[in-house]
This record gives structure tokens, C-alpha cells and sequence, in this order.
């Protein structure tokens, strides 16, 4: 019973990363690639957010009464990884569209095709 | 009580990246791509870290919907059924999982105040940065003066996304002839927008600014007032928003941003301090600190806010481009 | 203690109005009614659940916060909520009377 | 109690709003599920601070409560552009 109380959070953090995963290695499509990807990468931010939360702790912010605090570092880590995020995944789907207007398709088997042609 | 709201967040957001994975509409998988943005801000704020919450929040329900909602308005909206074999797919994730399952076995328990991350440098940050550095909130501290340079370089990447954006898609001509666009029979829609606007940007300055005291920064506050101008692009059309702030402005913006952060570096170096080491902008230790912080947040703010508004000018323009042809 | 109680009213009051809102997005028949079922009880709901949050505080920055994501949840959600019964109308959605007739005049 | 009651109630609200958005009729259905997800996202973020007693985090309710619009006008701008486009 503790070990669930213990790891549910980090199980269903690997269950959310191998969704991703999935999506990632499955789908034909290349904007639900990048979907897949961004699932995978929300995943890893719950995963370092969980490790640095404290039982009984409060958000990392100096309060009048409150003595424990979880640990700020994996915050500082992902708040910029957030926007770093979102600003690569626009570089993703501009290379999409720019495959879009090369190839005419976003399925990847249909353009692998295409690519012996040119 | 936050144990159970947070098992019940979990599980919704186990349900939705399901349901993003096994939906077909690509436009039904981008909007519960949205509702997981939602779900794991939740979970952000359940878990203590306010201001990933409010990151994830600005940029979940600002932006990143947006550009995948102008991509797929350039793509198509409906996944074609594949060929593939899923079956080695699904053999390769699920070996993968339980691999990763039996690793965590190995891991020190959630929530336990004796776990390693907490025992080395966190323990210094809470006990002493509000001393140090002066400020309420811890994650500001830490983002912005122990792990400043770390900082610089997120502000970089972001930058050379924006370039790399403009460079695969290029920014909108200026059309003087503007079109006819926007929702022009909204007009509810209009009114309340307008209203709405002001908001936001006041909104994201009190962010910018507040940020030392309480949840927010920099990079909230750049995505927040891209946003503004991104609604205001919606409702009235991409012409008028570019006549508003022009695509040339935001490229210096973007640049001016990063130098500001740098700039900030290389002026404590003169002042006889290391790269980004506040102490000595100011006679007082932690009056220079307070000093650099506020500096380079705004940097970051306007690099943010430049980088993010660039990069979807450049998706809308595509998107406004091929409708109208 | 009274405050309190009221509090404890209005929460209660705000929950039930939510929970029948949901319902109403399962349970009636058409978009327009649905629209009108989530977006009516959520704004009734999110006045009644924040007053009550209010009433909890000590009347300080916390109550004015409060007021102000009220206002712009009662902006904002039924602004949007107009704009997409007004966009499913444009789209070609049919109401319940309408699409009654249709099968009427099939049948 | 009461908060914690209310917490609940609206996390089924939610629940109630993500099945609607994962089970729809029509694609206006599923933004209605949306939209109603969003508001309630920010009732939640409140209750939450005052469950922990930090009722200071409200911020992030105020950023929920500004911002979810976008996000729905973009929808429906999508809309228009599909609509003229697309057909």
C-alpha cells in the first residue's frame, strides 16, 4: 500500500511520457508528432515538480507562519523550460508547414515517397 | 485533501493524453491539448510551484494553442488512417514503461522531506536567499541572480527560436491596403475586446513588476502581453495589428532584450564584480541586487514578448495569406 | 461565524449550480440548448462560489483580487459564449424547432 | 469541509466537461466543454489557495480568467477560415 502512496505520481508521469512516446514513434501525422512530443515534455515537467514538493511544505514564497518549503530549484529549472518549450515547438511546426509547401502532404509516408524523385 | 485532488487531476490528465493519442480530428486533438495545458497547471499549483503554474498558464491558454490552431489551418485538419503497424509501436512503449516503472521503484519517496534534492543547494536557497537577496519569492531569486547565467542563456534560445521561426517562414509584408479581415460580424465580441485589451497589457506589467514579491517574472509577463496583442490581431485582423506594433520593432525588440541581460553582465564586470554578480551595481549589497534583478527581468520581458509576438505574426501572416488567395 | 455560515450557503448554493450545468451539457437536446445550460449556470455558479470566497477573507488584497477575476470571468466567459452560439448559427447548426420541421416535412 | 466539499464538486464538473470534450456531437459541443474546463479551472485555482491557506496565489486565477479567451476566438477564427476555405 505505501509503495502506491510513495510512486503513484512518478507512475503515472511514466504513463503520460510513454503516451507521448507513442504518438511520437506511431502517428503518420507530423503536427500529432509534435502534439506526442509536447505530452512527453509536460511529462517531464511533472516528474521534476513532484520531486521537489515537500509533504506538509508551501510554495516557495516567504510567508508570515510558515516554516517549510518545498524546493524551489526544479521550479526555477522548468519555468524557463516552459517558454524554451513552446519557442522550439513553434520551430517544429514552421518546419512543418515549410514540408507542407514542399511536399503538398504532412503524412511522413507519403513524402518519404517522394523524396527518391527529387 | 491535496493528495486526493491531485491523484483526481492525475487521472484526468492520464484520460486526455488518451484521448489525444487515439483522436483522428487533428482539431479535437489541439483542443484537449489545451485541456492538458489546463490539467497540468492545476497540478503545478497542487504540487507548490506557483510560478511553473503561471508559466504553464499564460503560455498553455496564450499561445502554444494558437500556433498549432494557425498551423493546422495551413495543413489540414484531419489525420489520414495509416498503413503502419501499430504492434511494434506499442511493444517498444510498453517495454520502455515498465522498464521505467521498475526504475522508479529505486527512487526516494514522493514528498519526503529527507529525500538528496533536498538536502544540497535548496536548503541554502530557502534559508538564505531572502537575506541575501532580499526578496520574497525564492524562484525569482534563483532564476534571476544564483542561476543568472542559466537564465541568459534560456533568453537566448528563445531568441534564436524566434529567428529560426522567421527565417523558415518570414515576417509579414506591411500591406497598406489592409484586408478585409477579423471577425467583422462579432460585434459583442468587438466591444468586450477592447475592453479587455487595456487589461491585459496593465495586467502584464503589474506581473513584470510584482514578480519579486509574488508568483511571476519576466517570462510570464512577455508571453501575457504577447497575448494581448494576439487577441487584439484575432478580433481586428493581422493588417491593423502590425500597423500597431510593427514586425520591424519587434526584431530590434528582440535583440534589445538580450543585450539588456548581457548588458547588465558586462556592467557588474566593470564595476569590478563577476559577469551577473549584482552586489556591486549599487552601494548596498542587496540594493544592487534588487537593481540587476529588476534589469534583467525586463530584458527578459521584452525578448519574450518580441520573440512570442514575432513568431506568431509569422504564423498568422502564412495563414492570413493563403485564405485570401 | 454568521459570515461564515453565509459562506458555507453560497459555496454549497455555487457547487450545485455547476454540477447542474454539466448535467445540462449531457442532457438537452440541442447545441443551443446546451450553450445556454453550460454558459448561464457557470456564470451564476462562479458568482455564487466567489461571493463565498469573499466572505471568507478579511476583506483585504486577497477580496479585491477575488472581485477582479470575477469581473473578468464575467466578461469574458459569456462574451465567448456568444461568439460561438453566433459562430454554430453562421456554421449552419440547426435549432430543436428547426430540425423537428426538417423531420416533419421528411417524414 | 465545506472548501473541500466544493473542491470536489467542481473537479466532477470538470470531469463532466472533459467527457463532453472527448464525446461530442458537433465541434461546437466540444469548445462549449472547453470553455466550461477553462472557468472552471480558474474556480478551482481560488479554492485551491484557500484550501492551502495561501489565498495570495490568486494571480494565477486572474491570468486564467483574462487569457482562456483567447484561445477561443482563435477557434473560432479557425472556424472562419476552414468555413471559407475549406468548402
Amino acid at each position: 500500500m505505501s509503495v502506491i502512496v510513495d510512486y503513484y505520481n512518478y507512475w503515472v508521469v511514466v504513463f503520460l511520457m510513454m503516451a507521448g512516446f507513442y504518438t511520437v514513434i506511431a502517428a503518420n501525422n507530423l503536427v500529432k508528432k509534435i502534439v506526442g512530443l509536447n505530452i512527453f515534455q509536460t511529462s517531464v515537467f511533472i516528474l521534476y515538480i513532484s520531486m521537489g514538493k515537500v509533504s506538509g511544505g508551501s510554495a516557495p514564497i516567504v510567508a508570515e507562519g510558515i516554516t517549510t518549503y518545498s524546493n524551489p530549484l526544479p521550479h526555477v529549472l522548468i519555468l524557463t523550460a516552459i517558454v524554451v518549450g513552446v519557442a522550439t515547438t513553434a520551430v517544429g511546426l514552421a518546419l512543418v508547414v515549410r514540408i507542407k509547401r514542399a511536399y503538398g502532404t504532412v503524412e511522413e509516408n507519403e513524402f518519404k515517397d517522394k523524396d527518391d524523385l527529387i | 485533501m491535496a493528495e486526493l485532488i491531485n491523484l483526481l487531476l492525475l487521472g484526468m490528465l492520464a484520460v486526455t493524453a488518451l484521448g489525444v493519442v487515439f483522436l483522428k480530428d487533428l482539431f479535437a486533438v489541439v483542443m484537449l491539448f489545451g485541456i492538458y495545458s489546463f490539467l497540468s497547471a492545476l497540478i503545478f499549483v497542487n504540487l507548490d510551484a506557483v510560478d511553473v503554474a503561471f508559466t504553464e498558464a499564460a503560455v498553455g491558454a496564450g499561445i502554444s494553442t494558437v500556433l498549432m490552431l494557425g498551423t493546422l489551418s495551413l495543413t489540414g485538419r484531419q489525420e489520414k488512417m495509416s498503413g503502419h503497424k501499430t504492434l511494434l509501436p506499442l511493444l517498444v512503449v510498453v517495454t520502455t514503461g515498465a522498464a521505467l516503472i521498475y526504475g522508479t521503484l529505486d527512487m526516494p519517496p514522493f514528498g519526503n522531506p529527507e529525500n538528496p534534492v533536498h538536502q544540497h543547494v535548496a536548503l541554502r536557497y530557502i534559508q538564505d536567499s531572502p537575506q541575501e537577496i532580499g526578496l520574497p519569492n525564492m524562484v525569482t531569486s534563483v532564476l534571476a541572480s544564483y542561476r543568472g547565467f542559466d537564465t541568459l542563456g534560456e533568453t537566448a534560445v528563445v531568441f534564436a527560436a524566434a529567428i529560426g521561426v522567421l527565417s523558415l517562414l518570414g515576417l509579414p509584408k506591411q500591406d497598406r491596403a489592409a484586408i478585409e479581415s477579423g471577425l467583422e460580424s462579432h460585434l459583442v465580441l468587438k466591444v468586450v475586446a477592447k475592453i479587455i485589451i487595456p487589461l491585459i497589457i496593465l495586467f502584464a506589467l503589474y506581473v513584470q513588476f510584482h514578480g519579486d514579491y509574488g508568483p511571476g517574472g519576466g517570462f510570464q509577463a512577455g508571453v501575457i502581453a504577447a497575448a494581448a496583442i494576439i487577441l487584439y490581431a484575432l478580433v481586428f485582423g493581422l493588417p491593423l495589428a502590425t500597423q500597431v506594433v510593427q514586425p520591424g520593432l519587434l526584431k530590434a525588440l528582440a535583440a534589445l532584450g538580450v543585450l539588456l541581460y548581457a548588458g547588465t553582465g558586462v556592467a557588474s564586470f566593470f564595476l569590478g564584480g563577476n559577469f551577473l554578480d549584482y552586489n556591486v551595481l549599487a552601494a548596498d549589497p542587496v540594493a544592487g541586487q534588487h537593481l540587476g534583478i529588476i534589469l534583467i527581468e525586463l530584458g527578459v520581458g521584452i525578448t519574450v514578448f518580441a520573440a512570442m509576438l514575432s513568431i506568431f505574426y509569422a504564423f498568422a501572416s502564412k495563414a492570413e495569406r493563403k485564405n485570401i488567395q | 461565524m454568521i459570515l461564515e455560515t453565509i459562506s458555507n450557503i453560497l459555496l454549497i448554493v455555487g457547487a450545485f449550480f455547476a454540477l447542474t450545468g454539466a448535467y445540462g451539457l449531457f442532457k438537452f437536446p440541442d447545441f443551443f440548448t446546451r450553450v445556454h445550460a453550460a454558459s448561464v449556470t457557470d456564470s451564476i455558479a462562479t458568482i455564487l462560489l466567489f461571493l463565498g470566497l469573499i466572505l471568507r477573507t478579511d476583506f483585504d488584497l486577497v477580496a479585491v483580487k477575488l472581485v477582479f477575476v470575477l469581473v473578468f470571468v464575467l466578461l469574458t466567459s459569456p462574451t465567448a459564449s456568444h461568439a460561438l452560439a453566433k459562430s454554430a448559427r453562421h456554421g449552419g447548426v440547426a435549432t430543436l424547432a428547426e430540425s423537428n420541421n426538417k423531420d416533419n416535412t421528411d417524414g | 469541509m465545506v472548501l473541500a466539499a466544493t473542491c470536489i464538486a467542481v473537479l466532477s464538473v470538470m470531469a463532466l466537461a472533459l467527457a463532453r470534450a472527448l464525446q461530442a456531437d458537433t465541434v461546437y459541443d466540444r469548445i462549449l466543454g472547453i470553455n466550461m474546463f477553462g472557468t472552471k479551472t480558474a474556480v478551482l485555482i481560488a479554492l485551491m489557495g484557500f484550501l492551502s491557506e495561501r489565498p495570495d496565489f490568486l494571480d494565477i486565477a486572474i491570468v486564467y480568467a483574462l487569457i482562456n479567451f483567447i484561445g477561443m476566438i482563435a477557434v473560432l477564427r479557425f472556424f472562419e477560415y476552414t468555413a471559407t476555405s475549406g468548402r
